[in-house]
């Protein structure tokens, strides 16, 4: 690639797979906090 | 028809469809994406003009176009939810939000690190970049107000009054490159007359499909994936939540301290969460 | 149908009834407008040329936030004595009195700015030949700045601290008018046509005041429930 | 008491929006039929559009054969939309993308060239304005044309509607094909 443009390309690249990590890891977080606060629950009420 | 898509509405029903249905989207997503970032980056030949800058293509419209489709997907959600009173709907507007105004801002940065090598500047105020720049704007104020009630079902219906109100900004942003004299190009892809006379050859075209179609499963994963939270998180309470959550697979997650084993384990589910644990070194914990 | 008429116009003569009775409070927005567009003279040097280039953007950023002044307040007293409810329960459609009311507002708040605005101009070294496109951009752009403000103000109306919130909500629906409006009086100072930015604007303002009225309603009736 | 059904009153509503969408949507477009452009194309100067003095944007196509470097970063070259030419003058770095033929977009002053006296755009910043055509090299060569291969549709004047100017070529040679 040229060497002029592979700062511009690569951080685009980069910034991209920021975004989807980003996007994937969120849900999966807010998951195990959601399920962790419904297994207190849970178990307080048993 | 109609029967199916009540059954579809209904959280426990839902809940099951997007537990089979988000592995594979994401699989499918990820992979296209892979490989269209791979054919975009080291396959299609540079650009008779830009060379290599243009190269940001693969990444700058997947996201442009998914920033658009995400807003109208959010008024077509807000709509079903304030006419039909639908939950699910509601959670759908709610959930998209993040999802769009990221992919928003990966738009309007990597059109900056395109305009840079190509215009000649970063940033210039015309009507394109504008109304992109007020569609962000429009996401985060509906992130702001979905914080700002405490009642989830009164904010999310005033989310979809914003979104609705909006939605009007969404043609401007997508027409504005031919109503206005702008510096901005033209559609390539998404535009009638490039339909009939393509204007991009096909050995570059091809990535761009990739990860245009792998944006788009993606996005669809992900946002199942935060359906899926919403409405849990809305019917704590439930009794379906207690018998689908966690005794689901999903429950392994919390196994840990339960000593319970899920029944059957997906093996793409098992591998999201040995890629959770290792993305969580400072996390929730 | 006349009594629906009545019932609008018994809610405008309301409003301006209830601002007059406060009138310290009425000419708030005015005062925060002339002093705020007055300010940036006395930062620049004497007879500064670059203060002509940016007063068609003083004016109508000046505008902007006098509209948006006190805005998050505009239901809170009409939510807590219970008229909102009785408005919802009566025989008239929800969004004409809700139109109805944001249209006194643009009366209270709005009209002053304009009758103002010629003296600010002048006073900014505005060329005399754009004044008039500042006042027609005004005339068409501030019905937008007070019924997207009052949308605002309806969608937070339930949340107990929005204040931070309203700017980033209606910035998204204002800054269209304070683009073509101050671009309007920009192209009038330099000899360029103003006519597109001009049509532009009553479009918007022909949409805010058909859609808005129907959305603050929506808004106002969410948060009520 | 309000003396209209349930019906009516919908009825009425529904007209309410349709006028008012309607009206809302006429005046648009009018405004796009007037002038509300992100710049200025040559044929709108020369017809008049601007003061002299007055810092605008102006775009078009460089002239093949008319760009002429002068000592350090100072370049003068031709700029064209489909019907009109203008002179440009400017001192500064360029876009990797200016060249003959290119589509550009210039920002600066219309005023009179101090050497040959003639009425010139001194422009103040210059960025390049590339179309929707991506190709590899060697597509562009095989399609390379003696009036060049960029179009001048993106540069639409004030005066006539832009439907008018879509995929008519620079000069009166047809454009390359490309299939």
């Amino acid at each position: 690639m040229n060497e002029k443009y592979e700062l511009y390309v690569w951080s685009s690249y980069g910034l991209g797979a920021a975004v989807l990590l980003w996007n994937l890891l969120l849900p999966l977080w807010r998951r195990r906090a959601l399920l962790r606060s419904l297994n207190e629950a849970r178990d307080e009420g048993e | 028809m109609w029967t199916w898509f009540h059954r579809l509405a209904s959280p426990p029903s839902f809940y099951r469809f997007a537990d089979r249905l988000a592995p594979w989207l994401l699989g499918l997503g990820l992979l296209l994406l892979a490989v269209g970032c791979y054919g975009g980056l080291f396959i299609a030949p540079a650009d008779y003009q830009q060379g290599d800058a243009f190269r940001v293509i693969y990444v700058h419209v997947p996201a442009a176009a998914l920033s658009l489709f995400v807003y109208v997907l959010m008024a077509v959600a807000g709509a079903i939810a304030l006419v039909w009173r639908m939950k699910l709907a509601e959670c759908a507007v709610v959930a998209a939000a993040p999802i769009g105004a990221s992919f928003t801002a990966l738009a309007l940065v990597t059109g900056m690190l395109w305009g840079k090598p190509t215009w000649g500047a970063y940033w210039v105020w015309d009507a394109r970049l504008t109304s992109e720049l007020v569609l962000l704007f429009l996401y985060l104020g509906v992130i702001g107000l979905n914080q700002a009630y405490s009642d989830a079902r009164t904010a999310a219906r005033a989310c979809a009054w914003l979104a609705l109100v909006g939605v009007v900004n969404v043609p401007i942003v997508h027409y504005s490159v031919q109503w206005w004299n702008s510096l901005h190009q033209g559609s390539t892809i998404l535009s009638l007359e490039a339909v009939r006379d393509p204007k991009i050859s096909s050995s570059m075209l091809w990535p761009l499909l990739l990860t245009l179609s792998g944006s788009f499963a993606f996005f669809f994963a992900v946002w199942l994936r935060r359906l899926q939270n919403e409405v849990v998180a809305r019917e704590r309470g439930a009794n379906w939540v207690r018998d689908c959550v966690l005794q689901a697979p999903l429950a392994a997650v919390s196994n840990e301290q339960s000593g319970m084993t899920g029944p059957e384990l997906d093996p793409s589910m098992q591998s999201r969460q040995g890629r959770q644990r290792h993305g969580e070194p400072r996390g929730a914990d | 149908m006349n009594a629906m008429l009545d019932a609008a116009w018994a809610v405008f003569v309301r409003e301006l009834r209830l601002a007059l009775r406060r009138p310290a409070e009425a000419t708030q927005p005015l005062v925060f407008y002339c002093v705020l567009a007055l300010l940036f003279p006395l930062g620049l040097a004497a007879q500064d040329v670059g203060l002509r280039a940016f007063a068609p953007a003083i004016v109508w950023v000046s505008a902007l936030l006098a509209a948006l002044l006190g805005i998050e307040r505009l239901f809170r007293a009409d939510v807590d004595d219970g008229t909102l409810e009785q408005w919802l329960l009566a025989d008239v459609p929800f969004p004409m009195l809700v139109g109805a009311k944001l249209a006194a507002q643009w009366l209270l708040i709005a009209a002053p700015l304009i009758v103002a605005a010629p003296l600010i101009a002048l006073a900014l070294n505005l060329q005399p030949q754009a004044i008039g496109v500042l006042l027609l951009g005004l005339l068409f752009g501030t019905p937008v700045l007070v019924f997207s403000g009052g949308f605002a103000a309806a969608l937070t109306v339930g949340a107990p601290r929005a204040g931070l919130l309203i700017p980033i909500l209606v910035l998204p629906m204002m800054c269209p008018a304070l683009i073509f409006g101050a671009g309007a009086v920009r192209a009038a100072q330099v000899g360029l046509s103003v006519e597109g930015p001009l049509y532009f604007l009553a479009a918007m303002m022909v949409l805010s005041l058909t859609l808005l009225p129907w959305a603050a309603a929506g808004a106002l009736r969410n948060a009520l429930e | 008491m309000s003396g209209l059904s349930k019906r009516q009153k919908r009825m009425a509503a529904v007209l309410v929006l349709v006028l008012g969408v309607g009206g809302a949507a006429f005046l648009g477009f009018t405004a796009f039929s007037k002038n509300m452009m992100y710049f200025y194309t040559p044929s709108d100067l020369l017809a008049g559009a601007a003061k002299e003095g007055a810092t605008l944007q102006l775009g078009g196509l460089v002239e093949k054969g008319s760009l002429r470097r002068e000592d350090g970063l100072k370049i003068v070259f031709v700029m064209a939309d489909c019907e009109k030419q203008m002179p440009v003058r400017y001192e500064g770095i360029l876009p990797d993308l200016f060249r003959e033929g290119q589509g550009v977009v210039a920002t600066g002053k219309l005023g009179i060239d101090p050497v040959t006296g003639e009425r010139t755009f001194v422009a103040s910043q210059i960025l390049a304005k590339h179309d929707e055509n991506y190709m590899p090299p060697q597509v562009a060569a095989s399609l390379k044309t003696a009036d060049g291969k960029h179009s001048c549709a993106p540069f639409k004047s004030l005066g006539r509607p832009a439907e008018n100017l879509a995929g008519k070529p620079m000069t009166a040679a047809a454009e390359a094909p490309r299939s």
